[in-house]
C-alpha cells in the first residue's frame, strides 16, 4: 500500500503512474541527462542492473563512466563521492544497504558532514548518497537495520526518506542542487509500490500531512508511512480522526508541522522502524514534549521495532517490527 | 599421489551432498519453504569438501553467506541446516539467522557473515585466542574475490602476517562479485601475488579439482598448525547459479559459464574415480540413493519442526546467565 | 572538579584516593593479575604508554602478548578482539578515541552485538572495549565526538560511562565479567581529576543519585557530571534544590531511577554532551515524556551540544559544549 | 643534473620557512597561543618542499594533521596559517580548524585530515573529477606510514590503479606511528613493494635529500599527468620530535634520533650549497633573516586578528546559499 495510491495524498501529483523503483530510475535518468557533471557510482550499479534493479539500463543509457561499478570498498567509494564533489562534480553514490554503510560512516561523518565548517566555509560537499534501508524480507541481522535515524543526528547532513513515489521521484533533483551532502533513504519494502510519479521537483524540506485528522497525530516516514495509513484507516472505522504526518526529511527535522498537528490534535504516537532507544522517534517525541507539552492531552507513544537484531523466520520479523496493530494500540491509548 | 579408496569416494559422497542438498534447496526456495535471500555453491564444491576436509575438530571455521557447503563438509548435520532454512525453532541457529546465518558453536562453526569481508577480523581473532592460549588449532577463513577489495581484507592480512597467527585465509576466487568481474574490481588480479605482498606464503589452485585442493589445503594447515604464520590460498572456481536467488544473472557470458561447467568439480571426479576403477555404476548409485535419502529426511523433519515461539523474539539478544 | 572529591558524593568508598586515570590503570592491572585470559589490545597501549597514558606502565608488567600494540587498524583489531573473546579469552579493546571506532563500527554492530541472538545463543562475545570520548580540549571536529548516545541505539551492547574515579576503578570487574561486550567511554576531561577510588567492584547497571534533591532532576552521564554538579550547588545558592542523577549505564537505562527522582521532583533536565537532535537526551526525556507524563510539572528541558562540528577556537569551542550556565538557566525555567 | 641555483636557494629557503616556522610554533605553543594538538614535521621538511615543489598551481593537494610544512610549501600565507593556530577569523579555516585542519581552497589546499587513512579516498576522488571533466591536473595525496596498515589505504590504491587516476601517493615513512615502530605496524616493512602490488609504479626516496624527492616527484606526478595512473613514493623520512606535544617519546633510541640527525635535510642541503659555492655566509644569513621577518610578521598579525564572534558558531555547518 501507498500513500500516493489515493489521489487524495497527493493532490498536486500529475498523471503519471508508476513504481516507486521506476520513480528513482526516473529522476535518475534526468539527472544523468539534464547534468553533465552528474554520475552514478556504486557496487553493481551497472552491468548488474543495480541490486534493485533501481539503475536498470542507465550503463547501456550513459555508459561506464558516467555509471560506474565500484569494487567492494565502501569507504573508498564514498570517500571518493567526497572528493569528486569537492572537484566540482555532482556525484550520486549508491550504497547496496545502509547495514553496508558503517564500513564508510567515517567518510561521511568526518569528512562529508564535517568539510564544510572546518575549512570555515570554503569548501561544499554537494553529493547525494543513496541507500536502501528496513527490514520485512526475511534477510536477517545484517540486512535489516533502519538505521536513517542514526545519520539524521549528524550536523552537516541533510537525510531524507521518501515514502511516496512522488517523493522517489522528485527529490533527487533538489537533493543534486543541494550543496551540502544529502543522504537519501530508500525503504526496500517501497519499491514495488505504485502511484503517481507527478512531474515538478518536489521540495527537499517540510513534512506533509498525508491524510488530515483531528484526535491524535501519527508521525512518521519512509517505509512506515504505509502502516500509519492503515493504521489511520483501521481508526477511522472506530471513529478516531488520525492525522498522518510523513517527517520526509529527517535533518533537518520540520518540527513546526509536527507542532501543528499535535497542537490540533493533542495526542502524539511516532512510528519509526528503528530500534526504540535511541531512535527518532525519541527526538520527535522529546521535541514534541518540550515545545507542545500543555498542549498534549495524553502521554507520547512510540511504535517501534524491538530491541533486537532482526531475526530470519517470517514470525519473528513480523513481531519485532511495527505494525497496523500496534500502531492502532498505541493511538487508541492516547485517546482512551 | 593418489589418496585411498574410501577417502577418494568420501570426497565424491561429500560433493554430492552438497550439490543435491543445494539443488532441492532452489526447489524449496521456488514453493517458499525457504525465503530471504539464498546464495549456492554449486559448481564450488571441491573447494568446501577439499578445504574443510583437511581440518581437525579443534580448528575453527569462518564463512561467508554462501556457507551451505562449508557448513555441511564442516559436519553440521543437514536436519539442522535445513530447518534453520525453513526457520524453525531446531535449525542450527534457532531460526533467527537463516540460510546466510548458520552457526554451530560445537563445531567450532562460527557463521555464516553476511557483510563481505567481515569475517576476516573475527577469524584472525579466533587465531589469536589460540595462539595466546598455546592451543594448535588453526582457523580456516573463507571469503570471496570481491572480499578481497575491502579494507578489512589488507587489515587482517597484515595483522595476521606481523603476529604469526594460524590462520589459513581461504579466498574463493569464483571470479564475480555480484555482477562484478574480477578485472573489474581488481587493479591486480592476481590473488595470490596480493597475499604474497603481506610477507605469507600464498597460491593459487585449482579450486575445481577437488584433490588439488584438499592436498593445498593440507599443506596449507599443516605449515600454520606448525607454527609458520598465515597463509593464503586462491581457489580458483566459479559459480554456476546466479549470485542469488534474485540475480537474473544477465552480466556473464552464456559460453563462459558452459566453460566452466565443463570442468564441473562433480562430474570431473566422478568421472576420474571409474576410469580409475574406484566406482562402478552401482557405488555412484548408492552415494546419490544415500545423499537422497539423507536430504529428504531433512526436509521431512524441518517440515515438521515447531518455529521458536514468538515470546522468544528477544532472549539472546543478551547472553544468558549460565 | 570531581563529584568524587565531595566525599557525601560517594560515601561508600573506600579511602583510596587517586586520578581517574589511575583509577583505570589499576583497574586494568588487577584485571591483568587476576585472570590469564584477560589482555589489552589497541593502538599504542604498550611502547608508548597509552595515547593519555592509563596503560603506562603495564607492558612492563605484563609483557608484549598481553599489552599488545596494534597497527592502525581499527577494524581488524576490534573484530579481533571479537574472535579472540569467542575464543575463550577476554580481550580488553582500547580504541584511541570514539572518532576512530566508527571505522570499526561494522564489527561492533553487525558482530560483537549481533553473534549471540543471530546464533541463537551459541555464542557469547564477553569483549571490554574502552575508548575515550568528549570535547574540551581544543582537539576540532575529528577528535571531539561524544557517539557514547550512539552507541546507546545498539541492542546486544552494553554501555557505560564511569564519570567518577570509583566507577573509574570498579566498572572494569564487571565489565569482564559480563557474558556480553561491553563499551567504556572515558570522557577525556575525567582523566586528571581526582577522587577516592574505592576498593570494591560496583555494579554495572544502574543509576546513581550525586546529589539529592526536590526542586529538579539533573539527569546526566559521564564528562557532563562536574558541570551538572556544579549547576546544582549553583542553584542551591539560589534556593532551588536540584537532585543530580548519574545514569552510568547508557544501555541499558536505568529508566526507573530517573523516573523516580522526576516523580519527586517534578521537573527534568537532561544534560548531554552529545549533539541535540537524536541524543542520548531525547531517549531520557521521551522516556519521562511517556511514563512521567502526569508527574510533571514543566516541559522537559535539554541541555546538549550545539549542532556543529565542534571547533577549534576556544571561545568557540567553549560556546559548543553544554555550560554550568546553560544548566542553570534550564533548571530555572522548569521551576520557573 | 644539477638545478639552477636559484632553484637551489628557493629549496633551501622553503625548508627553513617551515623549519623555523615550527620551531616558533614551539615557543607559541608553550606560551598557549596555540592549544590542541600539534604535530610538527621538522627533520621532514624535504619531503614537503621536494612533493609540493613538483606540483602545479591547478593540483590538488590532500595532507594529514602533520602538515604545517605542506601547507608553507604549496604558498598557503604563513599569516593565515598562523593565525588559525591562534583560533582567529583570519586563519586558513576561520579559526575553526586549528593546526591539524589548515585549508586553503584557492590553492587546492584540501586538508588537513586527522582521521589516519581518512584522506586517501578524498584524494582518490578528487582525482577521479578531474579525470572525468578531462582535466590534467593530478592530485598528491600525503600519509605516514602508519596510515598504509588502515584498510582505506587498500581499498584507494586498488580504486585508484582500476580506473587509473592522476593520483600521486605520497608516503611519508617516518618509521613510526606514534610510539609504534615500522616492524610492528607491518609484516611487511617494504612499503613501496606494498604499493607496487596493486599495479603500480612505486618506489622509495631518500626523504632526507631535498633534491632526491624533488626529482622523484617530478617523475612521478609527469608520469601521472600524462595519463599512465596512479604511482607511489616511499618518501624515507624521520620526525626529530615527538609525535605530538603531549608525547614523552619514550619509545625511540636516542641514539636513533641522534642518527637520523646527523642527516638533517635543511643542514645538508645548506652545506651541500655552501660547498658547491651556490651559498655564502650572506646568502644563508639573508635567508634566515627574511624567513624570521616573515614569521614574526605573522606572530604580529596573528596576535592582532580579531576572533569569530560567538554568534557565527553554526555558521557553515551548511553551506551558504551563493
Ligand atoms: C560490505 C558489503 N558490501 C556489499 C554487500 C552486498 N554483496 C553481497 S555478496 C556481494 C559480492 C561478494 O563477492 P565475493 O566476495 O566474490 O563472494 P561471492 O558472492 O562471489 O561468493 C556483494 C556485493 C555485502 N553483503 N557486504
Ligand atoms: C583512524 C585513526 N586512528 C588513530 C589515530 C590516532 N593517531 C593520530 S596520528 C597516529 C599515528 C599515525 O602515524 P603515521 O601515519 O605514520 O603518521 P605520522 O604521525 O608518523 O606522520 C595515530 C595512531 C587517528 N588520528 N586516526
Ligand atoms: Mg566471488
Ligand atoms: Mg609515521
Amino acid at each position: 500500500m501507498s500513500a500516493a495510491t489515493d489521489p487524495a495524498v497527493d493532490p498536486a501529483a500529475a498523471t503519471a503512474r508508476s513504481t516507486y523503483r521506476e520513480a528513482l530510475r526516473e529522476a535518475l535518468r534526468e539527472a544523468l541527462r539534464a547534468d553533465e557533471r552528474v554520475f552514478l557510482m556504486g557496487e553493481d550499479v551497472g552491468r548488474y542492473g543495480g541490486c534493485f534493479a533501481v539503475s536498470l539500463g542507465l550503463l547501456e543509457e550513459f555508459g561506464p563512466e558516467r555509471v560506474r561499478d565500484t569494487p567492494l570498498s565502501e569507504s573508498a567509494f564514498v570517500g571518493a563521492g567526497i572528493g569528486a564533489a569537492l572537484g566540482g562534480l555532482r556525484p550520486i553514490v549508491e550504497i547496496m544497504t545502509v547495514n553496508f554503510s558503517l564500513l564508510a560512516l567515517d567518510q561521511i561523518l568526518n569528512n562529508a558532514a564535517t568539510l564544510s565548517h572546518m575549512s570555515g566555509g570554503q569548501l561544499a560537499v554537494p553529493l547525494v548518497i543513496r541507500m536502501t534501508t528496513g527490514a520485512g524480507r526475511q534477510l536477517a541481522a545484517q540486512h535489516s537495520h533502519s538505521l536513517e535515524g542514526w545519520y539524521a543526528h549528524i550536523p552537516g547532513l541533510r537525510v531524507v526518506a521518501p515514502a511516496t513515489v512522488a517523493d522517489a521521484r522528485g527529490m533527487l533533483a533538489p537533493a543534486l542542487a543541494s550543496p551540502d551532502p544529502v543522504l537519501v533513504f530508500e525503504h526496500a519494502g517501497l519499491y514495488a509500490t505504485e502511484g503517481d510519479a507527478g512531474g515538478a521537483a518536489v521540495g527537499l524540506d517540510g513534512a506533509a500531512v498525508r491524510r488530515a485528522g483531528t484526535d491524535v497525530s501519527l508521525v512518521t516516514y519512509g517505509g512506515m508511512l504505509p502502516t500509519a495509513l492503515a493504521a489511520a484507516e483501521h481508526l477511522a472505522g472506530e471513529g478516531t480522526s488520525a492525522e498522518v504526518v510523513d517527517l520526509r526529511s529527517l535533518r533537518p527535522l520540520d518540527e513546526d508541522t509536527v507542532l501543528a498537528s499535535v497542537r490540533r490534535t493533542h495526542r502524539l504516537v511516532v512510528v519509526d522502524e528503528g530500534w526504540r532507544s535511541g531512535s527518532l522517534a525519541a527526538e520527535v517525541a522529546a521535541r514534541v514534549a518540550e515545545h507542545a507539552f500543555y498542549d498534549l492531552d495524553a502521554p507520547p507513544e512510540r511504535v517501534c521495532s524491538a530491541e533486537v537484531p532482526v531475526p530470519y523466520a517470517v514470525h519473528l520479523e513480523r513481531a519485532a517490527l511495527p505494525a497496523v496493530d500496534d500502531v492502532v494500540a498505541a493511538a487508541r491509548r492516547t485517546v482512551g | 599421489m593418489t589418496a585411498p579408496v574410501d577417502v577418494r569416494r568420501t570426497l565424491l559422497h561429500e560433493m554430492v551432498r552438497i550439490r543435491r542438498f543445494e539443488e532441492r534447496c532452489v526447489e524449496l526456495y521456488s514453493t517458499e519453504r525457504i525465503r530471504g535471500f539464498m546464495h549456492l555453491c554449486i559448481g564450488e564444491e571441491a573447494v568446501a569438501v577439499g578445504v574443510l576436509g583437511a581440518l581437525a575438530p579443534e580448528d575453527a571455521v569462518v564463512s561467508t553467506y554462501r556457507e551451505h557447503g562449508h557448513a555441511l563438509a564442516r559436519g553440521v548435520p543437514m536436519t539442522s541446516i535445513l530447518a534453520e532454512m525453513f526457520g524453525r525453532a531446531s535449525g542450527c541457529s534457532r531460526g533467527r539467522g537463516g540460510s546466510m546465518h548458520l552457526f554451530d558453536a560445537a563445531r567450532r562453526f562460527y557463521g555464516g557473515n553476511a557483510i563481505v569481508g567481515g569475517g576476516l577480523p573475527v577469524a584472525t581473532g579466533l587465531a589469536l585466542a589460540d595462539a595466546l592460549a598455546g592451543r594448535s588449532a588453526v582457523t580456516a577463513c573463507l571469503f570471496g574475490d570481491g572480499a578481497v577489495a575491502e579494507g578489512e581484507f589488507h587489515e587482517c592480512l597484515n595483522l595476521a602476517a606481523l603476529w604469526r597467527l594460524p590462520v589459513v585465509f581461504c579466498c574463493e576466487n569464483n571470479r564475480y562479485a555480484m555482477g562484478t568481474a574480477l578485472e573489474r574490481e581488481h587493479a591486480q588480479t592476481d590473488l595470490a601475488l596480493r597475499a604474497a605482498a603481506y610477507g605469507m606464503p600464498a597460491w593459487p589452485v585449482d579450486g575445481m579439482d577437488v584433490q588439488a585442493v584438499a592436498a593445498a589445503a593440507e599443506r596449507a594447515v599443516t605449515g600454520v598448525r606448525a607454527g609458520s604464520g598465515p597463509c593464503f590460498l586462491e581457489l580458483r572456481t566459479y559459480r554456476f547459479r546466479a549470485h542469488s536467488m534474485y540475480d537474473p544473472d544477465r552480466y556473464r557470458d552464456r559460453a563462459e559459464v558452459a566453460r566452466w561447467k565443463d570442468r564441473d568439480p562433480v562430474d570431473r571426479w566422478r568421472d576420474l574415480l571409474v576410469a580409475d576403477g574406484d566406482l562402478d555404476e552401482d557405488g555412484w548409485a548408492r552415494i546419490v540413493a544415500d545423499v537422497d535419502e539423507e536430504i529428504e529426511q531433512a526436509v521431512a523433519a524441518a517440515e515438521a519442526a515447531p518455529v521458536e515461539p514468538v515470546e522468544e523474539l528477544t532472549r539472546f539478544v543478551y547472553a544468558e546467565p549460565s
